[in-house]
């Protein structure tokens, strides 16, 4: 970099986001490229969370959501808020998450709120049909995923990057041909052939072994065979999204996967923060930074503004925020989760306050340009992380424990001086 | 599509307005281009190569291109005595003293004293110096070269990341001064880099959101006693709205700036290693120097080589010095979360 | 020896508030051409000072080149403040005299030799220049001119970065300027005279003391082992890491890394590797990590990291 | 070097059960196997991906996917699962290369290649990212 050039904004935010309840004048969403017909999201994810209402009065009375309160009638009956019998969810340890495998609560987790992963998915779990198309048990064009979707335009463009590359190559070539530095003619292909029977020399000589190449099978079979396809896949549900989901809106119950038992509500908390480190550690250990705590305050914070909160891994921070979900819009916020030791309790921790607190700059601007490479703009959290509590037991009233806990948001731009001038 | 976003990987910055030219190292040939004709005819990155390929051709255009560029710094800053502006660097202030002001800069550098002598500061020195605009002259009665201007003013911009965001700021056109917590020492070592504050600018359009959060605090202290110790918040009944839900739900305090605009609190607030140092006007004819309007943005200073990212503690000290955007109450939730309630431009400073 | 630029080594650095300068655009181009480093530019641009594309003298060097040249011996640190006021001092009134005699004459000398281009130019008729700018004065003359004319436009409009068209306009103007006879020109010298500025006649001397500010510890040796790989390398912060390595000269070539150094036994979260691939994959460069071998000094371990494709 | 051991803990054979997965079942790999050794710092994968992770610029123009004979085609991968919440060091890079065999690592742009792995990173929500890393400095790809 030259002088001074680059800036950021930064910038106190708040977080009170637009509700995502039902309303039903949004725009439609923007045009889908693929030559399939998208369901109508506006229906599909008409709730925003896996909890039935009641308005008050009855809305307009075309509008299709009264049509759709007929259906929910139907699949959960009552007016209560909770689905009966309530979800349920496996604790898998060796995934450190809940796994759902019931259709029906995947469907409710995801439809309802955006809750969770298809373990062998990009996102919704369509496993299941993407191994029936490879079989050929369903067409080549039917219920189109977005794993497939973006197959296909990778297919696409990985032609023209070899085409390009080819030009550019040629370009070179015929460059030093001219300034006589290379001599081209027919013999080129037979160059390539002796280095690759060279190639093929040394391999054989001094490679590490392997098994014999088996490249995988790319059927494309005309016919439709019946086959029983055994789905693979769970709805795999964070510790975050499970707690929030359990002791947020109380509408899943977590067994052990090992015992088949349902684990007691008040056991939760402690065996989730245990097993947000790698490897898990013992409740002895735990501390009020615990990555649990400091995710699901976060976590909690946006849910319960209403915001669809998904993992950000992709883009190396911890979250990011969709206003109606992924089906409708990119995210627009993605969310790093900092902690913040500004308590004097925390004054002499060394580590905390020197090491966990203190993060170069060049790593924010890391994180910053990843997040508007994508067009999103990224809000660092910070996280109040109070002093532990004194006496054992306090820890039993969540709600409160979680209310020590305190964030505040402060959003990042690139700042360009052309931009910001007139 | 449930998830765009893995797709995303190589879309790249399509808007060329959200390109910044000096981030690359700009091939010198185009120099003459880019003066006489809009920036946007540069050339885009693809006029450069991906690596040495051996042929002449390449290197031929290389060596022309540093040719160009020695050319360049080879330009001369010279004064015709029509323009000729004359100062004396003062040590023992700190500042230098012009002779006779003339031209357009002095619209909104420099300070006169009461006896009438107008005093530059280092800064305006350097910077006025460095384009060719003034001659600036050594109390021994010599003028100083570029290298002595740097040599005797540099220590009194407050570091060379000071003096660098001045005057990058300078050249792109805007207004700049020193802010009254300039001069505040913070009690850390040496500081440098650059923390601007802008305010949010207006938006239109944009109607009022639901002003959430008084009802969230009432409903906090009219839940919280009668939730369950281990939850759920939301337990089976009758829910007339997501809103009703929602309100539930919200345990995590959360900082809620001010609604009212509050006045810059700057003495205190200004002792942390951010502090405000330049009041900065986008380019506006009317500037008076003596009696400037509200800065559009408000620049602090700290060093990105010595020191890291900032804690929670020290932005909310650089925030508080900040006047609250008066706007932002009127706006959208969304655009709430995206445009804040203060602004803060961190400027870096490259060479370390 | 003299370089194709007329550089003797070694030559000074020069340290002003903790940083290293060059001011002489002769070893800005030789320390390009035969060290392989660039430094920054950081001044502004006497010919067009109202943007930030192109910038001027000084260049700034990094701490990492600065201390590579003086190991190389190519180059010595010189206390820049020390090195003024020493010779200010110590300078002469008869040699002050002369200085500013030799300097008035020298500025009637070049009017005359300008009034006599534009004459010349008047007279033929011009071809376009090739865009380098090997020319007289009377071409620096009129990009001069041409910077002028822009800080006035900076002042009735509010100043802009980029004229465009009304520069344009203007430019028509500024080639036929017929200089008035009293019109007289005072050059502003990027280096230091001799006659004030008291370089240190044994820079072996210097060599020997410790660079100060010293180039950090994580970063150095990977600085070196990507310059002996003939990398050229340049800061990176705005980039997000701490240098950008180029297959070449930046003038010529993209950068093929964002690089970041590390200590031996410094952590580094799998998130931030995440985010590291993926800042480098966006802009078609690898991600890279380095740092010497805590056990085997001398030995630099690199790691680069890309988006695995999937 | 194939032999399975057990000499890991379980967290470490999770991890590494979960990457198998997703390779097997998510990316299409074949081939795939486990390698527990004492020599290695923890289980590693190797597989063969449906195209390849990684084209040398110099090969890119004459690289031809229908091609399975290639040498980018058949090039086996080592694979490298890590949680999402662990941090390496620079020592713990080279002691993981250090592990791996010597020898010949195929071809790349027409040279005999240096070492490289594909990490996995495994993240709570299942998402697994797949980085390639190589050992030296390694020109980026430009697909």
């Amino acid at each position: 970099m030259t002088s001074s050039a680059p800036s950021i904004t930064i910038t106190p935010a708040d977080s009170t986001p637009t509700h995502p309840a039902p309303t039903f004048t949004l725009p439609t969403p923007p045009a889908a490229p693929a030559r399939y017909k998208k369901p109508n999201y506006n229906v599909v994810h008409a709730l925003p969370l896996p909890l039935t209402t009641v308005p008050l009065p009855p809305l307009i009375p075309h509008n299709p959501l009264s049509l759709l309160h007929i259906i929910i009638a139907y699949l959960f009956p009552g007016t209560t808020s909770h689905p009966s019998p309530l979800h349920v969810g496996a604790f898998h340890a060796s995934t450190r998450a809940i796994h759902v495998t019931d259709p029906q609560s995947i469907k409710a987790f995801w439809e309802h709120g955006f809750f969770g992963k298809g373990s062998l998915s990009r996102s919704e779990p369509t496993w299941v049909i993407r191994k029936r198309r490879a079989l050929g048990v369903i067409g080549q064009n039917e219920a189109l995923t977005s794993e497939e979707v973006t197959m296909r335009r990778r297919e696409e463009r990985k032609e023209f990057k070899r085409e390009r590359a080819r030009a550019e190559k040629e370009r070179r070539e015929k460059q030093l041909a001219e300034e006589g530095k290379i001599v081209r003619g027919p013999d080129d292909d037979q160059e390539k052939e002796q280095r690759d029977s060279a190639a093929a020399a040394s391999s054989s000589s001094k490679s590490i072994t392997f098994a014999t190449v088996e490249l995988p099978p790319r059927r494309r079979s005309p016919e439709r065979p019946v086959v029983e396809v055994e789905d693979l896949e769970h709805l795999q549900l964070t510790l975050e999204e499970s707690f929030f989901l359990s002791f947020g809106l109380g509408v899943l119950q977590i067994k052990d996967s090992k015992t088949d038992e349902i684990i007691p509500q008040k056991d939760l908390l402690s065996m989730f923060r245990c097993q947000s480190y790698f490897p898990p550690r013992t409740p002895d250990m735990l501390q009020p930074d615990d990555p649990f705590l400091l995710n699901y305050v976060v976590y909690h914070h946006f849910r319960s503004l209403g915001w669809v909160v998904k993992s950000g891994i992709k883009f190396a921070v911890d979250y990011l925020l969709y206003n109606r979900g992924p089906v409708f819009t990119h995210a627009e916020f993605a969310i790093l989760v900092l902690p913040a030791y500004s308590h004097p309790y925390w004054d002499h921790d060394r580590v905390r306050k020197e090491e966990r607190e203190k993060k170069p700059w060049h790593w924010l601007h890391c994180i910053n340009r990843v997040s508007s490479q994508v067009k999103k703009t990224l809000i660092l959290v910070y996280v109040e992380v109070p002093p532990p509590l004194e006496k054992t037991g306090a820890e039993d009233n969540v709600p409160k424990m979680l209310a020590r806990y305190k964030v505040r948001e402060v959003a990042l731009r690139r700042w360009l001086v052309s931009r910001n001038r007139d | 599509m449930a998830e765009p976003e893995a797709d995303n990987l190589r879309i790249q910055h399509t808007n060329p307005q959200d390109v910044d030219l000096s981030d690359e190292t700009q091939d010198f040939r185009f120099l003459n281009l880019f003066k006489k004709a809009d920036p946007a005819s540069l050339p885009r990155r693809g006029e450069k190569d991906f690596e040495p390929d051996g042929t002449t051709l390449q290197d031929t255009i290389l060596h022309e291109s540093r040719l160009a560029m020695h050319e360049a710094l080879l330009g001369e800053r010279k004064h015709s005595t029509k323009a000729h502006v004359e100062a004396t660097w003062r040590p023992a202030q700190s500042l230098a003293q012009v002779k006779v002001a003339r031209g357009p800069h002095f619209k909104t550098v420099g300070r006169a004293d009461k006896h009438g002598v107008l005093w530059l500061l280092p800064e305006e020195t350097i910077y006025l110096v460095e384009r060719g605009n003034l001659e600036c002259w050594w109390e021994e009665g010599i003028p100083m070269s570029l290298q002595g201007a740097y040599a005797s003013c540099l220590d009194g911009c407050g570091g060379l990341e000071r003096y660098q965001v001045y005057a990058y700021l300078k050249r792109a056109g805007y207004i700049v001064q020193r802010a009254a917590t300039f001069d505040e020492e913070p009690e850390e070592s040496a500081s440098a880099a650059v923390v601007a504050v802008q305010t949010v600018q207006p938006r239109k359009g944009t109607s009022g959101g639901v002003g959430l959060t008084s009802i969230v605090s009432l409903a906090k202290t009219f839940f919280s006693p009668a939730l369950p110790a281990h939850g759920p918040i939301i337990g089976p009944g009758t829910y007339r709205s997501y809103d009703a839900i929602y309100t539930r739900l919200s345990l995590i305090p959360s900082h809620h700036p001010p609604r009212t605009p509050t006045h810059p609190v700057s003495a205190a607030a200004g002792r942390a290693p951010f502090r405000v140092a330049y009041n900065v006007w986008k380019p506006r004819p009317s500037f008076k120097k003596s009696d400037p309007p509200a800065p559009d943005f408000r620049v602090a200073v700290v060093s990105a080589r010595e020191t890291s990212l900032p804690t929670l503690r020290e932005l909310a000290a650089l925030f508080d010095s900040v006047p609250v955007d008066a706007e932002t109450a009127a706006k959208a939730q969304f655009s709430r979360l995206k445009d804040g309630w203060r602004n803060v431009v961190l400027a870096f400073k490259g060479a370390e | 020896m003299a370089s194709q630029w007329g550089v003797v080594e070694p030559f000074p650095i020069y340290l002003v508030k903790s940083r290293y300068f060059l001011y002489d655009a002769n070893v800005v181009s030789h320390v390009r051409a035969s060290h392989r480093m660039c430094g920054c530019l950081t001044g502004t641009l006497p010919q067009i000072p109202q943007q930030n594309v192109f910038l001027g003298l000084p260049l700034e060097l990094m701490t990492e080149e600065a201390a590579l040249l003086v190991e190389k011996g190519a180059g010595y640190i010189v206390n820049d403040i020390q090195a003024h006021s020493q010779g200010l001092k110590s300078m002469l009134e008869a040699d002050k005299a002369a200085y500013l005699e030799a300097r008035e004459a020298e500025s009637i000398r070049e009017m005359q030799a300008l009034q006599k281009a534009a004459e010349e130019r008047r007279k033929a008729f011009r071809t376009p220049k090739p865009a380098s700018l090997k020319d007289n004065d009377g071409e620096e003359e009129e990009t001069g001119e041409e910077g002028k004319i822009r800080d006035g436009e900076e002042d009735k409009v509010g100043a802009t970065v980029f004229e465009t068209d009304t520069a344009k306009t203007k430019l028509s103007n500024a080639v036929d300027p017929a200089p008035p006879s009293t019109l007289r020109y005072y050059p502003v010298p990027a280096t230091s005279e001799a006659l004030y500025h008291a370089l240190p006649t044994s820079p072996g001397l210097l060599e020997a003391r410790v660079l100060e500010p010293a180039p950090s510890e994580t970063s150095y040796p990977l600085y070196k082992h990507l310059h002996e790989h003939n990398y050229f390398l340049s800061p990176g912060l705005r980039f997000g890491c701490q240098f950008m390595a180029y297959p070449g000269d930046p003038l010529r070539f993209h950068s093929h890394f964002v690089v970041t150094g590390l200590g031996w036994d410094e952590e580094i979260e799998m998130r931030d590797v995440v985010g590291g691939g993926r800042l480098g994959t966006g802009v078609k460069k690898a991600w890279m990590v380095g740092g010497e071998n805590k056990d085997k000094p001398g030995e630099v371990r690199t790691f680069c990291v890309e988006w695995g494709g999937f | 070097m194939t032999t399975p051991t057990d000499t890991t803990t379980p967290h470490l054979q999770d991890l590494v059960q979960t990457v198998h997965k997703n390779l097997k079942h998510l990316a299409d790999w074949s081939s795939l196997v486990i390698h527990s050794s004492p020599s290695f710092p923890r289980p590693l994968i190797t597989g063969l991906p449906p195209d390849p992770v990684y084209i040398d610029p110099d090969s890119a123009s004459t690289y031809n996917a229908e091609d399975k004979n290639s040498p980018e085609r058949s090039q086996h991968e080592w694979v490298l699962p890590v949680d999402l919440r662990e941090k390496w060091t620079l020592r713990k890079w080279a002691q993981m290369f250090d592990s791996l065999p010597e020898g010949y690592w195929g071809e790349s742009g027409g040279k005999v290649r240096g070492k490289r792995i594909l990490l996995a990173v495994v993240s709570d929500d299942s998402t697994v990212v797949h980085y390639v890393v190589h050992d030296g400095i390694v020109k980026p790809r430009q697909n």
